[in-house]
């Protein structure tokens, strides 16, 4: 009941925001909704397993062998705790942030929370896929109508790039309904069917592709930057904070399992092109002038690791991506709310129009340097365990690729750090020196934030005990 | 016991309240905070200390911290005797530093006062972290503690561009440093499934107890080099010295603690507690003794002719830090330890000194532009002529001890490597001395204006320079040696039960007693000798001219930095660039846009097909349907063709 | 039958009616309750209620399949009368004509929605076809629409002489006219290169009035020199019409290689020629209503996997296709006759000055691009699964969805307009049960799109 | 006869249409051509029937067999009819506005 | 060689003739009295066949009525050799290769198949052609496509009336 009142409420919510006629009244009530929703998820995550209260079957499509089946897992738990904890932040961290047409907004940003939700609930392929796109949808709107001037054209090379991907995986949904002898959807149906080893391939590079681009993975990730850059700091949050970990997600439950021979085949190709993405995008944000697009950059090399330790196949990675799904999430994050409060307060993002914001935001300066280091994974900060991990699972699958890989630990430093010195250090520029005072909600979440990244970061174990059984059943299932 | 926890915990309080009310405390009340913090944790160190004394050392486990199936990794802190030593230094001298720290920054606005105590409260709970961690984790995490509050402390003054790089560039070099443990880590953990050391003489399968006999010699010198490569990045060795010299960007006493006293020692910590390891991969512990001595030698060199008396002594940091890996390459874990140990006094002592001179000058660092020092900053100078005997290796004093200690057993692992040790050594004292001579001796050679105020400083600094000054100059003798008297090598005694497998595993040569006197008689001599001629030679120079040939070489440091810019820093910056302007805007997006770009023009293309003209569209039905036959005719052959393809 | 003699005798009625009353709104809501008045016969035949008992000695065979399907476009006719009929008044002032012009063609529909005898089946295209190049050019001084018409009748003539060809030669091969009998003959004997041409030429004239390229070049100009009214009457309910008779042609004969004639490979390229064309085409029109041409065109390589699966998730599919791209496309055609400027750049910013517009515009336009929650996405569906359960040419399949990703370029180009993009979109005054009506047709889709049992259940129970 | 010569008869007509159909410029021409195809086909129908009449008659059970061809000229006529009626209409409507029943005149609607 | 072999050759090159004429004439009336002559032509191959209702019908509906209202049209248009509008060569050669195609395509269909072989039209015999079966026939079995061509007239009618009658 709870996994179905999860996506109702922020759908409800949505679709009665429209309706709402003031703006600030919007606002409130998208407020009311994340609390709510984060509210349920937390309880929904401390539910012992409970089949009535956390799992839904309802028949919908019957002639297609569909049903409208919810469960949860650990991981669905966790990944819903962070969709519904990062919509909160958001929303209180953009408070004082007065957006046109508000309603709409928040309207839009509340049904791609439904969707988000819906796809780490869903139980049933095509249920899956229809809430995969339900979530891309709003998205496209938010990304469209809020930002900056290229938004338009960028924002429909996210969604035509994202759409052909859940195209190809639409085949591969197809493929796998006709190859099931009962024509179901149903998890466990996908889970049980036995594919001869050049249908799996074929199925696993149509799913593949989908989630590739989702997360993003190198070379597939070109619409990235770009929408990041160009969306409202809000939209880009929820993209970042949480959308690209639908392709993780996905990846995990419905990649992995159900074609283990064809991971076998491809893992070693996709470990490297993971790797590629790690490094590759590691050296690009190195010489990144526009902050926006190096948080984009930075998380394309966190999403490659994450992607890298999935295809490594041991449990030791694969329960540090779980982990850092959560945790990563959390961090982007934060470091999105800080580049919202650059550019609203100094009005640019160019490291070449910043400088010194130290001077004039302490604050803000301490909280970013938290995030910033949490962001390469200082050890305490939330990151850490789930890098840790990664590259542990990554080292049993090879210890040269476990080294060329940690170069990028040195890269994220350089970047990271140069970010900070181009942004906040040196001599105050005359955009800083003009900067506007960043706003309290703003701080407030901030402050949130940073205490999550380093309570996770010295007391992970909640998140490692949720993710754990999912982790070890997937193991016992795959592995390896 | 059960307070052992508040050791680190105590100084984290003080961060966070220095942190969070930086805006509303006064700079007195801060540095009572910040002070206080840390002098309670050197009480009760001393009482861990005395714990391990009475009853040996001990785990203390709070919580897992890293637990799955394959492995538990618990939050535990392992006090035990080498880490109560290191507990010691750290919290002793961290403590005087920042009671001299106070008065040094009172200068700074409150905020600004209370974000450096912040740090530097934040600095010593890393530490003690590192040093007091019971797996390598715990270590790790430390490890990069500390490499964060460097780089913060660095980019202290964030409103130099060129401090923050020199911070940005600390904590990448680390970083490269932080890759080999981190693959050292995953090494171990994957191997053996756990990263907890286990106490000395415990027989509970632990890393460093009983499961190292697990690793075969090939992995345990990877493991070894890996960890190497980790605690060369941090001590600031060979090839990854480079950013200890341009850390002197920060405040002086964060120089005097971090980057002399403390953190970079971190290095040698890992590798002692790791000294099973190591002893164990004799082909590692060559390498480690070569760098180091190659380490202690290029500092020297460079340190020769080094202006900004900040410099001269983080090369001289560097240069004893090789002495420390020389130490530990060569099996003399104690006397690596012990040089540890007397460094943090008198390195300490020279920063500190250094930091009176600065403060009494108005921040300047030439030493061109000082001379005669002596006669306005008494207590500065008396210390920091001590310290500067020390660190020769004058006996009584403290270097003596601990680095003839390193020296002998270099001498017994190869009598060449003792050569040149002591070559090196001469070069510290000659330097030293030049640094000494040139800033207390001769004629004040700076501006009349700073002539004026010249002074010596206030107590809060002077305090500290005494009490280092005293353990400069007595701290050796925790470690005589057998020569001098039997039994009478405390520290040796007392960290026995932690190196005892390795000298189990390769018992250390002894030098005979005779070859020893001689040995110390000979370098003794030559010492003074150098100490005697430098004095001289710079007690009363004057005229600095411009330097050439080898010597320019040496003032440019060997153009290491120049070396890194050119075949690193640039290559990589070039690389970054290319792939962020050509490749991924020309290859990557451009196959994306490119098909964007296709379907636009083959949309121009085909719908010049629909040109209007109704025969042209009959036509093409006609065509069609003709084509239609002939697919029909041949379908056999088209299907296994597309069959070949999908 | 109910449907075929009701709505031929609604059509001498609205005939007769342009005498009696020169009033439109009266013609047009006779026309609106005779619509209502056909669906009722046609639902109550479905139901087993047939007006009239007439042997037709195997013309006509009802299937419920069939019935069902004409009673989707006969709804679909209803919704386009009631959205867009004002703008059949302005067309011309034969409005009643126009009226009874529009039941015939729904009377040939529903022959081609019955028929088993390849008499009925010439008959019914012509009786569709005909009224259509009148309607074509209804607007007799406006040359595009002129031209329009011309092209539609020359084509249209000559691809009625390749079907003759094809009928003449199958009936040379088999006998009879009768299906079930042409069936039993070529479906069942012996290798006949005769009947195989025969229905390669069959099929070459359907896929003309399919609009499935190479033989789509007259829709584009068609449609858009058509009044826009007639050209959504086209491209939606008479397209539908060419589809089920093209259906009942191949489709549940498991015909897949006959004599050795691997169908599937002639619709596949038929389908991806299609696709191509559409797809590619549409991505570079400047006008709205061209565009919306090229898309149904795209919308037809889709259906054209109901012929290429040849089975019955085909067939349901199909329905649901019919029914899914006929609302959007009426409903996306009511929305561009109420707009002034039918370019790109007349949309612009018609979601600030029409919302519901262009809300339910949007969902037309999300509909027929494919996206899930809508009924074009399930049909979509429907199609790719028909293809994907032959097991084979998976990468047809692949070329589809690559191109159903094209589409939503020029389809999102009408969203981005909207919403987007900056301008004030000017309309013609539009009515609050204009607005409703679009709402329910808006709520139609996405309801279908949710639960399409509620259509494709009828077929079963 | 043999039926293929009919069906060669039928073929070679119907192609001459489809030739006519694509050589000539003119729609009144072509609208003939298309005519033209037709009666190609019924021929082909009538020829058909005939054969089917022939082949029943040698099983013995001639009856009407074959009559179904004859008819379906019959509608054929019928409904070419009404084509040219119709189609007549429309050249001359076309006529009356552009005053030429040129088709290449016919490219106000491309691309 | 039999008289009905000379009349069928005979036809058959009349209506060759015809029809090619129809499509070389210059002049539109020419080309509509070519095709009355193909017509004739068809209608003696009907009777040929014995099918005398069709080819009398084929005289009065195709002959008479369809080809004289062609006649009237382009009468009324005043079209002639000057204003007849020639396509380039180029066109024309497509034009006559695309139609050698399909026609290469359909009599190789008629040569491989086998199961024509041996069948024949049925000349000069059998009374299916004769009007009285074909109205049984016609007004029993094909009663409701009869009924059903009457709404095609009637939208034919009424199309010819809504585009014909002068606004």
């Amino acid at each position: 009941m709870i996994a179905l009142l999860l996506i109702l409420i922020p759908l409800i919510f949505g679709f009665s925001s429209f309706a709402i006629k003031s703006d600030g009244a919007a606002k409130v009530w998208a407020v009311t909704a994340s609390v709510a929703g984060l509210v349920l998820a937390i309880v929904a995550a401390c539910a012992k397993t409970d089949a009535s209260l956390l799992t839904v079957n309802y028949t919908w499509l019957p002639v297609l062998g569909s049903r409208f089946a919810l469960s949860m897992d650990g991981m669905s738990k966790m990944l819903v705790l962070l969709t519904a904890l990062s919509m909160c932040l958001i929303f209180l961290s953009t408070f004082k942030n007065n957006y046109k047409n508000a309603r709409s907004f928040y309207a839009l940003m509340m049904l791609t929370q439904a969707g988000m939700t819906g796809v780490f609930l869903a139980a049933d392929l095509l249920l899956f896929y229809f809430f995969w796109e339900l979530a891309l949808i709003p998205a496209y709107f938010l990304c469209s109508m809020w930002g900056g001037e290229r938004r338009i054209a960028v924002t429909f090379k996210f969604f035509v790039y994202t759409f052909l991907g859940s195209l190809l995986m639409l085949v591969g949904v197809l493929y796998l309904n006709y190859l099931s002898p009962a024509h179901s959807f149903a998890l466990k149906d996908i889970y049980d069917l036995k594919l001869s080893a050049p249908q799996q391939s074929f199925a696993f590079i149509l799913f593949f592709i989908a989630f590739a681009i989702k997360m993003p993975l190198f070379p597939f990730h070109t619409w990235q930057p770009d929408t990041y850059e160009v969306s409202d700091t809000a939209i880009t949050m929820m993209l970042s904070g949480v959308m690209v970990k639908m392709g993780l997600f996905a990846v995990i439950r419905w990649l992995v399992p159900v074609f283990p021979d064809a991971v076998n085949q491809f893992g070693h190709i996709i470990v490297v092109l993971s790797v590629i993405s790690l490094l590759y995008a590691s050296f690009i944000a190195l010489q990144q002038d526009d902050l926006k697009r190096l948080i984009a950059y930075s998380s394309i090399a966190h999403i490659g690791l994450m992607s890298a330790a999935i295809f490594v196949r041991n449990e030791v990675g694969l329960q540090g991506v779980m982990v850092q799904m959560f945790n990563h999430g959390i961090t982007v994050i934060g470091l999105w709310m800080v580049a919202d409060a650059v550019e609203r307060t100094t009005g640019t993002r160019k490291f070449s129009e910043l400088g010194g914001l130290a001077q004039r935001s302490p604050s803000l300066t301490a909280l970013l340097v938290v995030l910033a280091f949490a962001n390469i994974s200082l050890p305490l900060t939330n990151s850490f365990i789930g890098e840790f991990l990664m590259f542990n699972g990554l080292f049993h699958y090879n210890i040269w690729v476990t080294a060329i890989a940690l170069i990028s630990i040195i890269l994220a430093a350089a970047y990271t750090l140069r970010m900070v010195q181009k942004v906040f250090y040196g001599t105050a520029s005359v955009a800083s020196q003009n900067a506007a005072a960043v706003s309290k909600p703003m701080i407030a979440t901030l402050a949130v934030v940073c205490i999550l990244v380093i309570v996770l970061g010295v007391y992970p174990k909640p998140l490692i005990e949720l993710t754990q059984q999912v982790t070890g059943a997937l193991a016992a299932k795959t592995i390896f | 016991m059960n307070l052992v926890y508040l050791i680190p915990l105590l100084p984290f309080i003080g961060f966070l309240i220095n942190g969070v009310f930086r805006n509303s405390l006064s700079k007195q009340a801060t540095s009572i905070i910040g002070s206080g913090a840390i002098l309670l944790s050197f009480i009760l160190s001393v009482v861990a200390f005395f714990q391990v004394k009475s009853s040996g050392g001990f785990i203390v486990s709070y919580f897992d911290f890293i637990n799955i199936r394959e492995y538990v990794i618990p939050f535990a802190f392992q006090i035990d005797q080498l880490s109560s030593i290191f507990l010691l230094i750290i919290t002793g001298v961290g403590f005087l530093i920042h009671v001299y720290s106070s008065s040094y920054m009172h200068d700074e606005t409150p905020d600004h006062f209370a974000r450096y105590f912040a740090f530097l409260n934040l600095f010593v709970f890393s530490m003690l972290i590192l040093v007091m961690g019971a797996n390598f984790l715990m270590m790790f995490i430390g490890w990069e503690g500390v490499g964060l509050c460097s780089y913060l402390l660095i980019g202290y003054w964030f409103k130099n561009e060129n401090y923050s790089y020199a911070a940005k560039k600390a904590f990448v070099m680390n970083r490269i440093g932080d890759l080999g443990f981190l693959l050292a880590i995953f090494y171990i953990i994957s191997k053996v499934s756990t990263l907890n050391y286990g106490l000395p003489g415990s027989a509970e399968p632990a890393v460093l107890t009983t499961l190292y006999t697990q690793f075969s010699g090939a992995e345990l010198t990877a493991i070894t080099l890996l960890l190497f490569l980790g605690a060369a990045g941090k001590s600031a060795q060979i090839p990854l010295y480079t950013w200890l010299p341009d850390a002197m960007a920060g405040p002086t006493p964060v120089s005097a603690l971090i980057h002399a006293a403390t953190m970079v020692t971190a290095g040698i910590y890992m590798i002692a507690r790791s000294n099973i390891l190591f002893t164990l991969a004799p082909y590692t512990s060559q390498i480690i003794a070569i760098i180091g001595l190659a380490t202690a030698i290029l500092a020297a060199t460079i340190a020769l002719k080094q202006n900004d008396i900040k410099k001269v002594l983080a090369y001289s940091t560097v240069s004893q830090l090789g002495y420390m890996f020389l130490g530990l390459g060569v099996g003399a874990y104690t006397g690596a330890v012990f040089h540890v140990m007397t460094h943090a006094f008198f390195k300490a002592l020279l920063f500190l000194g250094a930091g009176s001179v600065i403060h009494a000058l108005h921040n300047e660092q030439d030493i061109r532009n000082m001379g005669g020092l002596k006669k306005y900053m008494p207590v500065t100078h008396i210390s920091f002529l001590l310290a500067c005997l020390a660190i020769a290796g004058v006996p009584p004093f403290s270097g003596f001890f601990s680095k003839d200690e390193i020296l002998v057993a270099a001498y017994a692992s190869s009598p060449l490597l003792y050569y040149i040790g002591l070559f090196g050594s001469l070069l510290t004292a000659f330097y030293m001395f030049r640094l000494y001579g040139l800033t207390f001796l001769g004629n004040f050679r700076g501006t009349e204006q700073q002539k004026s105020h010249l002074h010596e400083s206030p107590s809060a600094i002077t305090i500290p320079l005494i009490i280092l000054a005293v353990l400069s100059v007595a701290g050796g003798f925790l470690g005589v040696p057998e020569v001098f008297a039997k039994n009478a090598h405390l520290l040796e005694n007392w960290l026995h039960p932690v190196f005892a497998k390795s000298y189990e595993a390769a018992p250390v040569h002894h030098v005979a007693h005779s070859t020893e006197w001689i040995l110390l008689g000979v370098s003794t001599l030559l010492i003074i000798a150098v100490i005697v001629y430098a004095w001289k030679r710079f007690s009363s120079q004057t005229n600095f001219k411009q330097n050439s040939g080898l010597a320019l070489v040496l003032e440019n440091k060997w153009y290491v930095d120049e070396l890194y810019d050119a075949a690193i820093v640039k290559p990589v910056n070039r690389l970054s660039l290319f792939f962020k302007n050509v490749f991924e805007k020309s290859v990557v997006d451009g196959a994306v846009n490119g098909v964007g770009k296709f379907v636009h023009y083959s949309s121009r293309q085909i719908r010049l097909i629909q040109n209007g003209s109704t025969g042209n569209y009959i036509l093409f039905m006609v065509l069609s349907v003709v084509v239609i036959f002939l697919v029909i005719w041949n379908q056999t052959d088209i299907v296994s063709f597309f069959k070949k393809i999908f | 039958m109910n449907a075929i003699i009701v709505s031929a005798l609604l059509g001498v009625i609205m005939m007769f009616s342009g005498i009696f009353t020169g009033n439109n709104k009266t013609i047009r809501t006779i026309a609106v309750f005779g619509m209502v008045l056909l669906l009722a016969a046609n639902l109550l035949d479905i139901n087993g209620y047939p007006f009239f008992k007439i042997e037709t000695y195997g013309m006509l065979l009802f299937s419920k399949y069939g019935l069902l399907f004409n009673s989707v476009i006969i709804f679909c006719t209803l919704l386009l009368l009631l959205l867009s009929g004002q703008a059949i008044e302005k067309v011309g002032c034969y409005v009643a004509e126009y009226h009874a012009l529009i039941f015939f063609i729904l009377a040939g529909i529903s022959i081609l929605c019955s028929y088993n005898n390849l008499l009925m089946l010439f008959l019914g295209v012509e009786i569709m076809s005909i009224p259509l190049y009148i309607l074509t050019g209804s607007e007799k001084k406006n040359l595009r629409g002129n031209e329009a018409s011309l092209k539609y009748f020359l084509m249209g003539s000559f691809s009625t002489g390749i079907m003759l060809m094809g009928i003449a030669l199958l009936y040379g091969a088999s006998g009879s006219f009768d299906l079930l009998k042409v069936n039993e003959t070529i479906f069942g004997g012996g290798i006949s290169f005769l009947s195989i041409t025969g229905i390669m030429f069959l099929m070459i004239s359907m896929a003309f009035k399919v609009s499935a390229a190479p033989f789509h070049f007259w829709t584009p100009d068609v449609y858009d020199g058509a009044p826009t009214v007639f050209t959504s009457f086209m491209a939606t309910i008479v397209k539908a019409g060419g589809f089920i008779a093209f259906v009942f042609l191949f489709v549940g004969k498991q015909t897949s290689a006959i004599y050795g004639v691997d169908w599937k490979l002639v619709f596949s390229l038929l389908i991806f020629a299609t696709l191509l064309v559409g797809n590619i085409t549409a991505v570079y029109q400047l006008s709205v209503k061209r565009m919306l041409s090229y898309s149904s065109i795209a919308q037809a390589g889709f259906m054209l996997f109901a012929l290429f699966g040849m089975n019955d998730t085909g067939k349901e599919g199909l329905l649901l296709y019919t029914a899914a791209y006929s609302l959007a496309t009426i409903g996306a055609f009511a929305v561009l006759i109420k707009v002034k400027d039918i370019s790109y750049e007349g949309f612009n910013g018609l979601g600030r000055t029409q919302p519901v517009l262009a809300a339910t515009n949007t969902v037309f336009m999300l509909s027929l691009s494919g996206i899930p929650l809508t009924a074009g996405f399930l049909a979509k569906y429907y199609m790719l699964l028909s293809a994907v359960q032959t097991g084979s040419y998976m990468w047809l399949v692949i070329a589809a969805v690559v191109f159903a990703a094209v589409s939503v370029y020029y389809y999102f180009k009408v969203i981005q307009a909207m919403y987007f993009k900056p301008g004030n979109a000017e309309t013609e005054p539009v009515s609050a049960g204009f607005k409703w009506l679009l709402i329910i047709v808006s709520a139609l889709i996405i309801l279908l799109g949710i639960f399409p049992q509620i259509l494709i259940g009828w077929m079963y129970f | 006869m043999p039926i293929q010569y009919y069906i060669a008869l039928a073929a070679v007509l119907f192609c001459i249409g489809i030739t006519g159909v694509l050589i000539r410029r003119n729609a009144i021409i072509i609208f003939m051509c298309i005519e033209l195809m037709l009666n190609a086909t019924n021929l082909l129908l009538v020829a058909f029937s005939k054969m089917h009449h022939a082949t029943a008659l040698s099983l013995g059970k001639a009856g009407n067999a074959g009559i179904d061809g004859q008819l379906y000229v019959f509608f054929v006529m019928v409904v070419a009819a009404a084509e040219v009626s119709v189609g007549l209409a429309i050249i001359v409507m076309m006529y009356r506005n552009v005053h030429s029943v040129d088709i290449n005149f016919l490219n106000r609607l491309k691309n | 060689m039999g008289l009905t072999s000379i009349i069928f050759w005979g036809l058959s090159v009349l209506a060759i003739v015809g029809a090619l004429m129809v499509l070389f004439s210059k002049n539109p009336i020419h080309s509509i009295l070519w095709l009355v002559s193909v017509f004739f032509a068809i209608s003696g191959h009907y009777i040929l066949l014995n099918a005398q209702f069709l080819a009398v019908v084929n005289i009065i509906v195709y002959a008479g009525a369809i080809m004289v209202l062609f006649l009237f049209v382009v009468m009324l248009m005043n079209l002639n050799n000057q204003t007849e509008p020639q396509k380039s060569l180029w066109i024309k050669l497509a034009g006559i290769i695309s139609g050698g195609m399909v026609l290469l395509v359909m009599i190789s269909t008629i040569r491989s198949a086998a199961d024509l072989t041996g069948k024949q039209a049925l000349m000069n015999e059998g009374d299916i052609g004769l009007i009285a079966n074909l109205g049984k026939v016609l007004f029993s079995e094909y009663v409701v496509p009869f009924e059903v061509s009457s709404i095609l007239f009637l939208s034919a009618m009424v199309g010819a009336v809504v585009i014909g009658k002068k606004d």
